[in-house]
């Protein structure tokens, strides 16, 4: 089949099974804090359901720019698809995606002129601070297999075993960032119930819905960039399987702890980063 | 060593007589990104704050004045620029260049501000940046002494040496100093919260794009392998 | 390739069926899950759906991929009832296909 | 520590020797100054000491001596020149809002109206542009356009039309478009180097001799406008 085939094939995919693992943690925190919790489907639900809703616009809002944000979110989630399982490109390239979804959260935030979407952004710039050195896992990657596409990671660990267990702590760094990406963790400040919905507090109907579109596939992106770097070389149904044992992990520590302060959630992530990174070189110079 | 380990496949270079760009999916990228949100910002309007009045019932609408609007935008689209710039270039001093430019302008969009808190702020982030162009240009100047060269294609194929890595270590300091603490000073005058997020944005987005270019830099300037 | 699609396919599958089966379980119950008796129904749809989906090779008449995506739409459709319904059908099911596959490739 | 150094043969022991010197001499001072700032609670201060540490960046890139090195001491004393002139502009305009007023740009008390100063500017500048003309290039060009500058500040304190000053504004803009197109030239078109040369020399030579039309922007809202 063509590339374009191949891409949309993968977009969907990683949108269907995005939503529905994010429905999957719902349910999964629901059931340990002891409430039957929504059907699996919910998010899914949700997200069409934002698509036909009638949409409005704040009359604050800085006009392009808060349209163009939300399709911005999906462009650079949509070009992960693209460097990840179409093409295998480079893991700098994810870097850099997640760079942007990190400008992108903090201006989805800011164009609105809503005081909550501001004190989102605000916690962006400062959680930006603390989840791109978390990023930085990849260098990690690179020092220890001497490359940067994902194809060549994989062939790596085809014959040196996974990475997971030769640097567990560059697994357990990345394993905090996408816990900080998942709705209702200790450490997603930008979207904490005391700020409403925080970046997304003032986007409606197919604003909110391309929203919802892209954070379902940069949650699946997300799982997919750590099975495939830390034990790399699954079919699909090893990566489902990996993908659900993941976000049922998360939904448990989700469903048990409180959501951390801001100062406190990017301390403890830049802790959580300094002992990975030190810990990671240390383990490779010995 | 090939640079398409690194950022992916080499696309192309342009050869500017001594200054050659070269373009990988990675630099492509952030380039393209670079200028999309530059292109956004110079099309967009600030968003306002309604905010309650103190002791009566009515709201009061918060907006950037034209003026101020204005040289906020240039300076916003300069810096915009600039950060595409540096995301391209494959020359050290160009990059150095782009980096000191970017922190003037973001000097600037802080300062548009005419308040005083704002102003302190913006004062000590600039002493800041002017205190790091010593590690930005020195750690490109003893790169260049070592390595005899500037080009990035060129440093590449150039063997790893002490030198090149307290230079490289300088030069990241200097980034960091230049722009990488931008968003904190910002952050700090409490502008994040202050009507024209456009120009903010801006400000954000350069430090962290040449934060993550930097890295690939130093990868190519130390090579682990 | 032709694999992905298959996987696309299987959970355009699930996605129906969880919604089929959430709107026919919300126009049967209308009560929530309160009496915690198990529906005959449900029960044999979620069999039959998890004897399809791990069981396939047994049905040899049959491509594979077909009995998985109809299995697959049987399992959504119980999973996806309304909150509280369906669970005890669907460890049933899922007990009883994976006895028969312990059977089938271990002990044979 | 040499060895890791490329030095061509025809480079003198004595300027080799200085490197390592000159670079330990630039870290220092940019130490030297740290120190001071970090001393140093006056703002004013902090800033006239910030101003020593950019110098070490100087020293630093001045060290390596060759003709990539120039092209770096250059920008790197515009970029120091531009960051100081930013902040000093920003630490006067925080000031002046936090004592609640407003000054001129050049708070001068001058009301003389003497001879010399209607005659004399205009001999000594036209000297000056023309030396300036016969150096050409990047001196040449501080030198006229100190030249112009003086001119029009001696007449200063008889006011300035504010349409000279837009016109040498524009002028600059013209010049600096020009040495744009030489270097663009010099990428492009490789042969016609002389072109190029002469298009950036001379372009270069009348911006900065018309850098003074920036002065002229500032003298649009600072001056009073006759």
């Amino acid at each position: 089949m063509n590339l374009m085939g191949n891409i949309i094939l993968n977009v969907a995919i990683a949108f269907l099974v995005g939503s529905v693992l994010f429905g999957l943690q719902r349910k999964i925190m629901a059931r340990i804090q002891m409430r039957p919790g929504p059907p699996i489907i919910q998010h899914l639900l949700h997200t069409f359901k934002f698509f036909i809703k009638e949409s409005a616009f704040p009359k604050t809002a800085a006009m392009p720019f808060y349209i163009a944000i939300t399709a911005m979110l999906c462009v650079i989630w949509v070009a992960a698809v693209i460097v990840g399982p179409v093409t295998e490109g480079s893991l700098l390239l994810f870097f850099a995606i997640y760079a942007i979804h990190k400008i992108v959260e903090h201006n989805a935030g800011s164009s609105s002129g809503s005081p909550y979407g501001k004190l989102s952004c605000v916690r962006a710039v400062y959680s930006a601070a603390a989840e791109v050195p978390l990023f930085a896992v990849l260098i990690i990657i690179y020092l220890k297999t001497g490359t940067m596409i994902i194809s060549n990671i994989v062939t790596f660990q085809s014959q040196h075993g996974a990475l997971l267990l030769s640097i567990p702590l560059a697994a357990l760094m990345f394993f905090v960032l996408i816990l900080s990406k998942s709705p209702y963790s200790p450490f997603a400040i930008t979207k904490g119930k005391d700020i409403v919905s925080g970046y997304e507090t003032e986007h409606f109907g197919l604003l909110r819905g391309y929203l919802m579109f892209s954070e379902s596939i940069a949650w699946y992106m997300l799982l997919w960039i750590f099975l495939t770097v830390f034990i790399g070389g699954l079919n699909p149904v090893g990566y489902l399987i990996g993908m659900v044992i993941i976000t049922a992990f998360v939904a448990l520590i989700n469903a048990v702890t409180p959501i951390l302060n801001p100062n406190h959630s990017v301390m403890t992530q830049v802790t959580l980063a300094f002992i990975g990174i030190a810990g990671s070189i240390i383990t490779l110079l010995y | 060593m090939d640079i398409s380990i690194l950022g992916g496949q080499m696309l192309g270079i342009i050869p500017l007589g001594d200054i050659v760009l070269y373009f990988t999916p990675f630099n492509l990228f952030m380039f393209a990104a670079a200028l999309a949100f530059t292109t956004l910002i110079a099309i967009s309007k600030t968003e306002s704050q309604v905010e309650a009045e103190f002791g009566t019932l009515k709201n009061r609408e918060v907006k950037v004045d034209k003026s101020e609007f204005k040289i906020r935008r240039f300076l916003a689209i300069v810096c915009g620029l600039a950060t595409a710039g540096a995301m391209v270039t494959g020359d050290l001093f160009d990059f150095t260049l782009f980096v000191a430019l970017i922190a003037i302008v973001n000097i600037g969009i802080v300062a548009a501000v005419k308040e005083v808190d704002v102003l302190d702020s913006a004062f000590q982030y600039g002493l800041i940046a002017m205190i790091a162009t010593l590690p930005l240009f020195g750690g490109a100047a003893i790169i260049l002494a070592s390595a005899g060269t500037i080009s990035l294609l060129q440093l590449l194929q150039i063997p790893n040496s002490t030198m090149i890595l307290y230079g490289s270590l300088l030069l990241f300091i200097g980034v960091a100093g230049e722009t990488g603490v931008a968003p904190f000073f910002a952050t700090k005058a409490e502008m994040f919260r202050t009507p024209g997020s456009p120009f903010l944005l801006i400000i954000h987005l350069s430090s962290l794009l040449v934060i993550v270019r930097t890295i690939e830099i130093l990868l190519i300037l130390n090579k682990p392998f | 390739m032709n694999d992905q699609i298959l996987y696309l396919v299987y959970i355009l599958s699930f996605v129906i069926g969880s919604i089929v089966g959430l709107v026919l379980s919300y126009k049967k119950y209308t009560e929530p899950f309160v009496t915690r008796n198990i529906d005959l129904i449900a029960l044999i749809l979620a069999i039959i759906g998890w004897m399809l989906a791990i069981n396939y090779p047994l049905l040899t008449m049959i491509p594979s991929y077909i009995s998985i995506t109809i299995g697959v739409f049987l399992i959504a459709m119980v999973i996806g009832m309304r909150p509280g319904y369906g669970r005890y059908e669907t460890i049933i099911g899922f007990a009883l296909a994976g006895l028969i596959w312990i059977l089938r490739t271990v002990i044979l | 520590m040499t060895a890791t150094v490329l030095v061509p043969s025809v480079v003198s022991p004595v300027v080799v020797a200085l490197y390592l010197p000159a670079i330990f001499t630039g870290i220092i001072i940019g130490l030297i100054g740290l120190f001071g700032i970090s001393y140093q609670k006056n703002d004013l201060h902090a800033l006239i000491l910030t101003d020593i540490v950019g110098i070490g960046m100087l020293i630093i890139v001045a060290a390596v001596g060759t003709d990539l090195a120039e092209s770096l001491v250059l920008p790197g004393l515009v970029v120091e020149l531009a960051e100081i002139m930013a902040i000093s502009e920003l630490l006067m305009s925080r000031e002046m809002r936090r004592l609640g007023k407003t000054a001129d740009l050049i708070p001068l008390p001058l009301n003389l109206d003497m001879e010399v100063l209607t005659t004399a500017p205009i001999f000594l500048a036209i000297i000056l542009v023309a030396y300036g003309a016969f150096l050409s290039g990047f001196t040449g060009g501080a030198v006229a356009g100190g030249g112009i500058l003086f001119y029009v500040l001696s007449r200063l304190t008889r006011g300035v039309p504010s349409n000279t000053w837009e016109g040498l504004a524009g002028v600059s803009g013209i010049a600096w478009c020009l040495w744009l197109v030489g270097f663009l030239i010099f990428f492009a078109f490789p042969p016609y180097w002389l072109l190029a040369l002469f298009l950036a020399a001379f372009g270069v030579f009348i911006k900065v001799t018309f850098k003074a039309g920036l002065v002229g922007v500032m003298g649009r809202e600072e001056f009073k406008k006759e």
